[in-house]
C-alpha cells in the first residue's frame, strides 16, 4: 500500500487525531497529536494490508528552533516499516512544552523501552506506562537534558559524579605511575 | 536462502571424535606453517601511501618555511577543531602569525590537507611519535616544519614528486581541483586511467 | 527533576526471602566486548535476572553532530562501530543525501557497495573472532584476525586508515580506487572462501561447540521483531529482512546475492548466517570489482568539505544552484531543503539508520542515530533470562554488540 | 646420612621439576602460539628462551595484594596448599626401576588424595578471597573436582584389577608381561576415561571452567597476585606433570619401551610426559569451553558409567581368562 493511502486510512480510522501530512525525500510523515498514539501504532501494526510490523526508529526531537503550527515543543517520531508488505512509515506525535508526556508504545513494542528510555534521557519526554523509566545513556542525577536546544554546550560546573572522581584522582596521584622522573613532581 | 548445516555426525564419527580429531589435525597443520607475526620494531611496517599519520606543514625550498597562504579553510573544516591560525594582512596577502595544531584533538580524517588549496599542510606516513607528557603534541609552525623535514629524511621523499593522495585526491576531475593540486600523478589516479571492471561491458 | 534518583550504583536485591547471589559483571571484564555493565542475579549460576547498563562510552553524537556541518558530521560515524566502520560511513552518506537530495556518481555507488562488504567481512570476522573466543575456542580468534588484518592492509591502501576511514564523502568517495588495491583485493575475495573453511573445520561440527550453542539463546522470529532485532541476529530466527534487499541503496539492487535465513533462532543459526554472509559478501566483492564502471568518484552537486555552518533559515535551496566550485558555494549560503528522513543500512551488526531533520542551515537540526547494538542489548535481558552465566557470555557474543555504536 | 641423601633426592626433584614447570611454560606458549600462526615470546633472550625465568623474577618482585576483605590466613594458604599437596604427590612416582622417593604400597590413593587435597586450594583461594568472582570459581571447582575424582578412581580400577597392586612401580613391571607391554590396549575405555578425566583434574581446556578467563575473569586466582599467583600456576603445571606420570605409568607402560637407552633409565618415561604435555597444549589450541551443567553431564552420565562398564567388563574377561 502507498504511504499515502496509509495516511488516508488512518485519518479514517483516528478522526481529528491527524494535523498534518508532509513528505520529504519520498518518505511520508504524519504528524498527529499524542492522546491516542498507542493505538495508532497498535492500529498499524496489526490491521491487513499495512501491518508496520518493524519500528525502525524511534526518536524524540525539540522543534523549539522550528516552532510552525502544528508543531509543539516537542515531538516523538516514529519511523515504521512493514517487512510483510515493504512499505515505510513515520508518525511524529506533537508533545507541548507545559506537559511533556507520552504514552509508551512498550505494549505495542517490547523493543520500544531502549529507546524510551533514551530519548527520556535525553530529550526529557517522559512515557506514561514505561515498565522502567530510567536514565540510560547519562548517570542516574545527571541534570537536564542534553539534546534540548536550551541545554547549554559549556557548562559552569562540572557533573557532580565528576568533580568526585576528580578529587579521587588527586588523592591517589602519589602512586601515579610516571616513568619519566624529570617530570615527577 | 535457509542455511545448511552440515550433517549430523553418526555413532562411529561420535565415538571415534572424528570432528575433533580434524580440528587438532588442522592445528597441527597450522604448527608448521609460517607465522605472520612481524616483529615489530625489528622489521619495518610497510605504510601505505597516504596514511593519515603525524602533521606537518611543507616546508618551501625557496622560503625554508611554510607555504601556507593563511585561508583558513583548514581550520574551518577540521571537525575536531584542532587548528588555530593567526595571521595578520600585509600588502593584499596573508602573513601567517602562527599555526598551531593540537594532534591529541585531531581525529585524522585528513580533510585539512584534502582542501588546502596550496598543498602546505599534510598528514604524513609517520605514525611514531609518543610522548610523556601532553605538551610535545602541541605542534606549532616550527614543529610541523620540523615534522616535514623528519618525514622526507625518515622515508626518503623527494619534494618534487611526491604527491600526497589527498592533495590531488584519486578521480577527482581536474576541473574541481584548485590550479596548484593539479599535480603530475599516476595514470590510475587520473580520470582517464582508472579501473574498470572487467565485466563491465556486458551489462 | 522531580523524580527521586535512584541510582544505579545500588546493589540490586533479590525478590523473595530467598536470599539471592548478585553479581556485577563488567564495565570492566573480558568478555563484555567493551564497556557493557550487565547486573545479574543468579540462583546458582542460572541468571534469574539480568540489567544491562550502558552508556559508559556515551560521547553525545546526537548533539555534536547538531553543531557540526554535514561533512564533519561524517567522522563521528567512524566512532560508532568501530569494527566495521566503513558501513556506517556509507549509511550517513546515503542519509545525508537522500535528506538533501544529492545523485551519486554509478562508480561511487560501486565503490560504496564494495567497501561497505569489505566492512562486513571485517565484522563479522572480529565477530567470530571473539564470540569465539568467549566461548573457549582461542584460536578461531587468532585465524580471523589473520584475514581482518589483510583487509585492514586493504583499507590503509585505500583511504590511508585502518579503523577510522572517512571514505566516503556526501556526493560520492574521497578516493578512487587504484590497480594494486583492485588486484589484492580480487585476490582476497577469491581465496577467502577458503579460509573460512578454516575456522568452520575447527568449531562447525565441534560437539563442544554444538552443546555450546544450539538450543541455546533461543528467541522466535516474533518476538525478535517485537524487540527490534535486526541482522543477522533477526534472519537466524527465520525473518527474511535486509536492508540491502528491502530498500537497495548504492549498488546492492545492481549485484546478485542471497540473504542467509536460520531456522532454529538459537546461537548456533546466527552463527551459521553470519558465516553464509561471509562468503556472500565474498561473492558481492568479486561483482562490484568485475563491474566496476568507469566514471566520476564525485557527483557534480556534491557538496564541498567545506561547508558554511549557518545558513539564511526560512530560504529553500534550489538544489540546481550550487554547483560545484567552492566560490559558489560560499557566496549562496548553501542552503538545503527542509524536512526529515529515515535512512537505514545493512551495517554487519543489523539495521543503522539515520533520522536527519533539516532545517535549511548547513547542520543537522536534528541527528540521530539508531544503533542495532543500543536495540539488541536492550534485547539481552529477554534471551538470557534462565540462561546460564556461561551462556549469556555466548548470548552477548551473538548478538554481535560493540558498546561504540551502543552508547554513541 | 639416609636423611642427608633423601633430602638431596627431593631436592634434585624438586629443581627439576620446577624446570620443566618454568619450560612447560614456555613450551605451551610456543606451541599455541605458532598452532595460531604467531610466534609466541620472542623478546627475552633467543626466540624468548629466557622468558620463564623472567616471568618467575617477575612475580617474584611484584607486590602480594591482599584485598581488605580476605579472609587472610586462609587466603594467604590456599595456594600453599595447592602447590605442597601437588608437589607431595611427585614423591611416590617411579621415574624409572628404583628411582622412587617413597615406594609405599598405596602409591596410586595417595596420588589420587593428594590431588583432591590440592583442590581444597583452590575452593578455599575461592572462598577466603571474598570475591564473587572467585567465589563462584571455587563452587565449580569443587563440583568438578567430585565428580571426576569418581570417574578418575574407577577409570584407574581397572588398571588395579589387572595389575593387582596399587605400588606405582609394580603396575609398570606388571605391564612388561601384558600385551604390547602398556595397559592402554585392554584398557581402551579406561584410558580414554583417564584422559578426560585429566584434563578435568588439571582444570585444562575443554575444562577449565574454574578460570575461564571470558565469564569469570581469572576465576579462584582473580584477587592473587605475584608469588601467589604464581603458585597457583605452578600448582597448575605440576598437576599436569604429575597426571601425565600416572597415565604414562598406569596406561603407557612407565619406563618401559621398545629399547633401553643406556645410561638414561627415565628415557622413556619422560619422552611419554612430553608426549601427554604436548597433547594437554594441542588440546588446548583447538577446543573450546564445555559449559558448567555440559561438564557435570558428561562427568556423571558419560564417564562415570564407562568406567563402571570398564570394570564389570575387566571382571568378566579375568574370570574367563585367569
Amino acid at each position: 500500500m502507498e504511504p499515502m493511502a496509509i495516511g488516508k486510512r488512518l485519518a479514517e480510522e483516528f478522526p481529528g487525531e491527524i494535523l498534518d501530512t508532509c513528505v520529504h525525500a519520498a518518505q511520508v510523515s504524519v504528524i498527529v497529536r499524542r492522546q491516542r498514539i498507542v493505538e495508532m501504532l497498535a492500529w498499524l501494526k496489526r490491521t491487513d494490508k499495512i501491518r508496520l510490523n518493524h519500528l525502525m526508529c524511534l526518536c524524540g526531537v525539540d522543534n523549539r528552533d522550528r516552532m510552525q503550527p502544528p508543531l509543539q515543543r516537542f515531538e516523538v517520531a516514529y519511523s515504521l516499516y512493514s517487512i510483510t508488505h515493504g512499505h515505510e512509515f513515520r508518525l511524529r506525535a506533537q508533545v507541548p512544552e507545559e506537559d511533556p508526556r507520552i504514552d509508551s508504545a512498550t505494549p505495542v513494542w517490547k523493543g520500544a523501552a531502549w529507546p524510551e528510555r533514551e530519548c527520556y534521557d535525553l530529550v526529557g519526554i517522559s512515557f506514561a506506562n514505561h515498565p522502567d523509566l530510567r536514565r540510560i545513556l547519562l548517570p542516574d542525577d545527571w541534570q537536564g537534558h542534553p539534546l534540548r536546544k536550551e541545554y547549554p554546550l559549556k557548562g559552569h560546573d562540572e557533573w557532580s559524579g565528576f568533580t568526585d572522581l576528580l578529587h579521587k584522582v588527586e588523592e591517589l596521584r602519589p602512586f601515579d605511575f610516571n616513568p619519566n622522573p624529570a617530570l615527577r613532581k | 536462502m535457509f542455511v545448511k548445516y552440515k550433517p549430523k555426525r553418526n555413532l562411529l564419527q561420535t565415538i571415534l571424535h572424528t570432528e575433533i580429531l580434524q580440528g587438532m589435525a588442522l592445528t597441527m597443520r597450522r604448527l608448521f606453517s609460517r607465522p605472520i607475526t612481524r616483529q615489530y620494531p625489528d622489521e619495518e611496517i610497510p605504510v601505505a601511501l597516504g596514511f593519515r599519520g603525524q602533521h606537518a606543514l611543507v616546508r618551501d625550498p625557496e622560503t625554508g618555511g611554510s607555504t601556507c597562504v593563511a585561508c583558513m579553510r583548514c581550520a574551518t573544516v577540521c571537525p575536531s577543531r584542532c587548528i588555530r591560525i593567526r595571521f595578520h594582512d600585509e600588502e593584499s596577502r596573508r602573513v601567517v602569525d602562527s599555526y598551531d595544531i593540537e594532534a591529541l584533538r585531531c581525529v585524522y580524517c585528513g580533510y585539512c590537507e584534502e582542501v588546502c588549496p596550496v598543498n602546505a599542510l599534510v598528514l604524513t606516513e609517520i605514525f611514531e611519535y609518543a610522548a610523556y607528557s601532553r605538551d610535545p603534541f602541541h605542534f606549532t609552525r616550527e614543529d610541523l616544519l620540523a615534522n616535514w623535514d623528519r618525514f622526507v629524511e625518515e622515508r626518503h621523499i623527494d619534494r618534487e614528486t611526491y604527491v600526497n593522495p589527498f592533495w590531488r585526491p584519486r578521480g577527482m576531475p581536474e576541473g574541481r581541483l584548485p590550479a596548484a593540486k593539479r599535480l603530475p600523478v599516476p595514470s590510475d589516479w587520473t580520470l582517464e586511467g582508472q579501473v574498470v571492471g572487467a565485466g563491465y561491458d556486458q551489462q | 527533576m522531580t523524580k527521586p534518583l535512584h541510582t544505579t550504583l545500588d546493589v540490586p536485591v533479590a525478590a523473595g526471602d530467598e536470599e539471592g547471589y548478585s553479581l556485577r559483571m563488567g564495565p570492566q571484564h573480558p568478555a563484555t566486548h567493551g564497556v557493557l555493565r550487565v547486573d545479574l542475579e543468579l540462583d546458582g549460576e542460572t541468571i534469574l535476572e539480568c540489567t544491562p547498563h550502558v552508556g559508559y562510552l556515551h560521547r553525545g553524537f546526537d548533539k555534536l553532530a547538531e553543531h557540526r556541518t554535514y561533512a564533519q558530521g561524517l567522522i563521528l560515524t567512524d566512532r560508532l562501530d568501530y569494527v566495521g566502520a566503513m558501513a556506517n560511513n556509507v549509511g550517513y552518506c546515503v542519509a545525508v543525501e537522500r535528506l538533501l537530495g544529492i545523485e551519486v556518481p554509478l562508480r561511487a555507488r560501486y565503490i560504496r557497495t564494495m567497501v561497505s562488504e569489505m566492512s562486513r567481512i571485517c565484522s563479522h570476522l572480529l565477530w567470530l573472532a571473539t564470540h569465539a573466543l568467549d566461548i573457549g575456542a582461542m584460536t578461531v580468534f587468532l585465524y580471523c584476525f589473520r584475514e581482518r588484518e589483510v583487509l585492514l592492509e586493504l583499507f590503509e591502501e585505500l583511504c590511508g586508515a585502518r579503523l577510522t576511514f572517512s571514505y566516503p564523502r556526501i556526493g560520492g568517495v574521497r578516493q578512487d580506487v587504484t590497480h594494486s588495491f583492485i588486484r589484492r583485493l580480487q585476490e582476497f575475495a577469491r581465496t577467502f572462501p577458503d579460509w573460512i573453511e578454516d575456522y568452520e573445520t575447527l568449531i562447525d561440527t565441534n560437539r563442544i561447540w554444538l552443546k555450546r550453542t544450539r538450543g541455546v539463546g533461543v528467541i522466535s522470529g516474533e518476538e525478535a521483531l517485537d524487540l527490534g532485532i535486526t541482522g543477522p541476529s533477526l534472519r537466524g530466527s527465520g525473518i527474511r529482512y535486509d536492508v540491502r534487499k528491502a530498500r537497495p541503496y548504492d549498488a546492492y539492487a545492481l549485484v546478485d546475492f542471497e540473504v542467509p535465513v536460520g531456522r532454529e533462532g538459537d546461537i548456533y543459526a546466527r552463527y551459521r548466517c553470519r558465516m553464509e554472509e561471509l562468503r556472500q559478501s565474498a561473492r558481492i566483492i568479486l561483482q562490484c570489482i568485475d563491474q566496476l564502471p568507469p566514471g566520476p568518484i564525485v557527483g557534480d552537486d556534491a557538496p564541498d568539505l567545506v561547508m558554511p555552518l549557518h545558513g539564511h533559515p526560512g530560504k529553500e535551496a534550489d538544489a540546481s544552484r550550487w554547483g560545484t566550485g567552492l566560490v559558489r558555494l560560499l557566496r549562496d549560503r548553501a542552503l538545503f531543503p527542509r524536512g526529515e528522513v529515515y535512512v537505514s543500512v545493512e551495517a554487519p551488526k543489523g539495521e543503522l539508520g539515520f533520522y536527519f531533520v533539516s532545517d535549511g542551515s548547513g547542520r543537522p537540526y536534528r541527528m540521530h542515530i539508531r544503533s542495532p547494538s543500543f536495540i539488541h542489548i536492550g534485547a539481552l535481558p529477554t534471551m538470557a533470562k534462565g540462561a546460564m552465566i556461561a551462556d549469556l557470555i555466548a548470548i552477548i557474543g551473538t548478538l554481535d554488540v560493540v558498546l561504540g555504536e551502543c552508547d554513541r | 646420612m639416609h636423611v642427608l641423601v633423601l633430602l638431596l633426592q627431593i631436592l634434585v626433584l624438586f629443581a627439576v621439576v620446577m624446570l620443566h614447570v618454568a619450560y612447560a611454560t614456555y613450551f605451551e606458549r610456543k606451541i599455541i602460539g605458532h598452532m595460531q600462526v604467531r610466534m609466541g615470546p620472542m623478546r627475552v633472550g633467543w626466540h624468548g628462551l629466557l622468558q620463564p625465568i623472567a616471568d618467575g623474577i617477575k612475580s617474584f618482585f611484584k607486590e602480594d595484594i591482599i584485598p581488605e576483605q580476605a579472609d587472610r590466613p586462609i587466603f594467604l594458604a590456599a595456594p600453599i596448599i595447592c602447590l605442597v599437596a601437588m608437589l607431595t604427590s611427585l614423591a611416590v612416582l617411579p621415574f624409572a626401576p628404583g628411582w622412587v622417593l617413597a615406594d609405599i604400597n598405596i602409591g596410586l590413593i595417595f596420588i589420587l588424595a593428594m590431588s583432591s587435597l590440592s583442590s581444597y586450594g583452590v575452593i578455599l583461594a575461592g572462598w577466603a578471597s571474598n570475591s564473587k568472582y572467585t567465589f563462584l570459581g571455587g563452587l565449580r571447582s569443587m563440583a568438578q573436582v567430585i565428580s571426576y575424582e569418581i570417574a578418575m578412581g574407577l577409570s584407574l580400577v581397572g588398571v588395579m584389577m589387572l595389575s593387582g597392586t596399587l605400588n606405582l612401580s609394580k603396575i609398570v613391571e606388571a605391564q612388561g608381561t601384558s600385551f604390547g607391554g602398556m595397559y592402554i590396549f585392554p584398557q581402551i575405555i579406561a584410558f580414554f576415561v583417564f584422559c578426560v578425566a585429566m584434563l578435568a583434574e588439571t582444570n585444562r581446556v575443554p575444562f577449565d571452567l574454574p578460570e575461564a578467563e571470558t565469564e569469570l575473569v581469572s576465576g579462584y586466582a582473580t584477587e592473587y597476585s605475584g608469588m601467589r599467583y604464581a603458585m597457583f600456576f605452578m600448582a597448575e603445571y605440576i598437576g599436569m606433570i604429575v597426571m601425565s606420570a600416572i597415565g604414562t605409568i598406569c596406561f603407557l607402560g612407565g619406563w618401559n619401551g621398545p629399547f633401553t637407552v643406556p645410561g638414561v633409565p627415565f628415557f622413556w618415561f619422560v619422552l611419554k610426559i612430553y608426549l601427554f604435555l604436548f597433547v594437554f597444549i594441542w588440546i588446548r589450541a583447538t577446543l573450546p569451553r564445555y559449559r558448567y551443567d555440559q561438564l557435570m553431564e558428561l562427568g556423571w552420565k558419560l564417564l562415570i558409567p564407562l568406567a563402571l562398564a570398564n570394570i564389570a567388563l575387566t571382571g568378566i574377561v579375568k574370570a574367563i581368562i585367569g
